[in-house]
């Protein structure tokens, strides 16, 4: 089978202004920063992202203007803070924020998954979570509906079908098959939803290895469009069984991300300033930090 | 002996709230904490979920939020959001449901997405994510938070999680779950009038004066003519916090 | 934590006559056989059962006249013949039967597992298949919806919670959680959609193997009730990794079944006339059989 | 060289009807033998899947049917009936569906549920199991039988397989996929009209007659003008067959 090995680049300019996309990433952990990096670099624009909660990818892209909606859960840095991108951007009306339910955009991405537009939720009701949904352009994603045999009501919630899922892994085959290891949180879900799903891995792995454990393969082959080879390519975030989150990093992203400015001199100098994500680690430390923050093989962080 | 600690009581009233052989899915933190605990003691065949997809993990680092993979430790269990919050939580198999807040009010509905300021400008916080869901379905809802003025207003700046919206019933509401059931705080432990809906003490905590209570409430609230006192932690349910549980004193600050 | 391990005619005694069952085997692999001998031991009554596909544990509790209801996919043995005891018992109206399709017993399944009241469904449209349910006791499962989005016709499926799911496993823990090596067929959803689940292990495990592989986990324990230890519990059906089909006996079990004189027979002799699974083993060539059987552990067949 | 089969025939027009890169829902036996085919040689790109769970496997001992172990050998993903007939079929990702018949009418509806005796008496069969999915869901199917007027009537004595109900639309049976593309029996390549969606001729094989397709056809049957043969097998085809997909010709007898 041909390969499907992409250069990160390469990938990124077949992703137009405008696209819909669903982010990998859960908070500080298997986010899909050098492909973030990358739609930064390539300045995209209008995207709607998708998650189940935000993390530092999200909030990235949010503050380096890209984002026109975002289709979420919720979002957070864990001990590290908020999404402050994110929060100024909703403060000041600048970007079209779903605010949904873990749930909720879960069951959306089941639905597109299972190629249903619709499916059921008894989440959202009586609360202004789905008030502010009805109210605003979230109208067209709920509707209030009462089950045809035992008529409980139910919120109906759209199907998500993002244009493209984009998913960080710990291993995957040349031809996409992949490997998750740890929690999957809404992976698999919001990838076979996906019109095109692309793969960034930490590792690539011979097809042997599906055919050797194949109930292990999370999302397989013939759905994947490209694969992304790029070692620590969710740094600063944490990839379980790889390496652990930069806490220095995530603290000095934080700190950035307090004011306008400060994101825009941190994007100036770790992502438009670097020319690719090698460049990137080496400014965060290079081979010496990166070392430090590799997993425990037994632990796994 | 060092002398008890607020964090304690309230781990300690968390644990005891939980029964051999429920489900809970737990956040971090004390709600962890309470777990534990509960396992440790009367409640050996707890299941504790995470959201994220985690069955009755064992961590023995310290996490730095859900998406730590510390806290995936020693799981027997590893799935996803589907899993965890489809499959137990909207499933109805999960009894009882641990949640933080930004603000509840008098009929237990929660804020976490965001507070307004008195300049009129709104400051976001983290939203929903499982929160809503968990209030919406879990069988007993129960709330850990300070007990301040500001963060227990009569309604809340923004309803995310419901309680009894509108005083009215969770059936009148079309929700699943039975509602808030207990809010832990570092004064109080409070319960709902199955009438009115309405918060009211379960019982106040050592050293503290129910005034200190009414003072520190945003809302009215009704008290028993005799207030119990929260039942402190015994020897043992200290030495399990204090040497096994949480040595370094992460949580129980 | 306390230990499920119960024994199988214990286990059974708790299933009660007009039990809704779901079933976990799938034509001529990982049929529940040990429980439906002692089912039929037990001569329970007025049984429901639903599976996507039935095998040789269906058409045996229907060949000894224990099962009012079916709601199914489809049935066959393979290579070795059709469900002889289902067809004969539809012929003369002596089930009441739901067929289905593959797909929407198991969405059927998977909206009980999420405690939805019901699934919509793309399939059924337009066929005698739809026609039949509607025109029977099926009405009650289906019914015609449009999607409060798009305005799509769909048929909703009125969600499946059978009142008990016997699953066959390969390895199982003391306190339920359960591995299954192969295809899973419907077994997650049908077991997470059950009121009670029993496993059945050829295998037990420590508690320490799943902490060892957690993604592996099909079903946890916190769900299952009742483990039961039987190893060739599903003999003469497959259990990939451990043993084959045992050709010989499933040609004297559709010889058998041919007439209902031979099916009498057949359960006299092999069930019946069984004070356990142990005897029914030993009658059909004991342990020199069923090492004969025993997979290899490369091909696992 | 031994004579080219009728059996041949039918896998070689079966593989030659898959494009590279597709993704198809086979069967036992010649619709698995097809996908092989074609994937030995213009399609090896093509991904295979069964509905019980299996992406691309590679059996090398011939199996008893989709139950059996020896199928699911050399699997790249195990998975179940939700992933394959919901997240890939149901999702619309699935090009081709491979289906047999116990009957199959001139608007290529499926029956294989039940056939009635002259005696009024029924017999039943498997029915649907993914069948109606496959039919319902499919971009084309495909469907792989043998040629006797009883097997082609009129109608089918159980709509179990949607084809073009009523020589209806696929829209207006509110059905997805595209419907019957091709039946491949052992005398002819059929296929539908666009405008009556009735079958009609493509090709007939080698060696038979116009007037035995018509014969052995329970429903008029449209022929074109100029009957095309079947392309025959190539060497290179009939080579692979033979002696590397099925050389016990099990499937190929």
């Amino acid at each position: 089978m041909a390969s499907k090995l992409k250069d990160v680049a390469e990938v990124v300019r077949t992703i137009p202004d405008g696209a819909s996309i669903a982010l990998g990433g859960f908070a500080i952990a298997r986010n899909v920063i050098a492909v973030v990096h990358e739609l930064i670099r390539q300045q995209k624009r209008d995207l709607t992202l998708s998650q189940c909660v935000m993390g530092m990818d999200t909030d990235l892209l949010v503050g380096a203007g890209l984002v026109r909606r975002l289709i979420v859960g919720g979002g957070s840095l864990d001990k590290f803070g908020l999404v402050q991108c994110v929060n100024r951007a909703r403060e000041n009306r600048e970007v079209e924020a779903l605010d949904m339910t873990s749930l909720a955009v879960c069951f959306a991405y089941l639905a597109g998954a299972l190629g249903l537009s619709f499916l059921p939720i008894k989440s959202l009701l009586a609360s202004e979570v789905l008030e502010r949904l009805e109210a605003g352009p979230g109208a067209e994603r709920v509707r209030r509906i009462s089950c045809p045999f035992t008529g409980e009501q139910y919120v109906a919630l759209k199907a998500l079908n993002p244009d493209v899922a984009l998913v960080h892994v710990q291993a995957a085959d040349e031809q996409g098959n992949c490997h998750i290891h740890g929690p999957k949180w809404e992976n698999e879900e919001q990838a076979k939803a996906a019109q095109r799903i692309i793969v960034i891995a930490e590792e690539i792995v011979p097809t042997d290895l599906f055919r050797q454990h194949p109930t292990r393969t999370v999302i397989p082959a013939h759905r994947v469009e490209a694969v992304i080879h790029q070692p620590f390519g969710a740094h600063p975030t944490a990839v379980y069984s790889c390496y652990d989150y930069d806490s220095e990093h995530l603290e000095l992203y934080v700190r950035h991300a307090r004011s306008r400015d400060g994101v825009r001199d941190y994007i100036e100098k770790y992502i438009r300033g670097s020319r690719n994500f090698a460049e990137y680690l080496e400014k965060c430390g290079g081979a010496a930090r990166l070392n430090s923050l590799k997993a425990d093989p037994v632990l796994g962080y | 002996m060092e002398p008890v600690r607020t964090t304690e009581i309230m781990a300690v009233a968390g644990a005891r709230e939980l029964r051999d052989g429920e489900t809970v899915v737990v956040g971090l933190g004390l709600p962890q904490v309470a777990s534990v605990l509960a396992k440790r003691t009367h409640a050996p065949n707890l299941t504790t979920l995470l959201e994220i997809g985690v069955v009755n993990s064992n961590p023995i680092d310290t996490p730095a939020g859900l998406a730590d993979s510390r806290i995936f430790h020693g799981a027997t269990c590893w799935s996803g959001f589907l899993d965890i919050l489809g499959m137990n939580l909207h499933r109805g198999v999960v009894d009882v449901g641990f949640l933080g807040a930004l603000e509840l009010d008098r009929y237990g509905n929660i804020n976490t997405t965001l507070l307004k300021e008195e300049s009129g400008q709104v400051r976001y916080f983290n939203g929903s994510a499982g929160g809503n869901d968990v209030a919406s379905l879990a069988r007993r809802v129960m709330v850990i938070m300070r007990h301040e003025k500001r963060k227990l207003p009569l309604a809340v700046s923004h309803l995310t999680s419901p309680g009894f919206p509108g005083g009215k019933s969770r059936a009148e509401n079309h929700l699943r779950g039975n509602g808030p059931h207990r809010v832990i705080t570092d004064m109080a432990v409070l319960g709902f009038d199955p009438q009115t809906r309405e918060a009211m003490v379960v019982s106040i905590h050592p050293g503290i004066r129910a005034q200190d209570v009414i003072d520190n409430t945003g809302f009215p609230l009704r008290l028993p003519a005799e207030i119990p006192e929260t039942a402190p932690p015994s020897e043992e349910e200290l030495r399990l916090l204090r040497e096994e549980i949480d040595p370094r004193r992460v949580y129980l600050r």
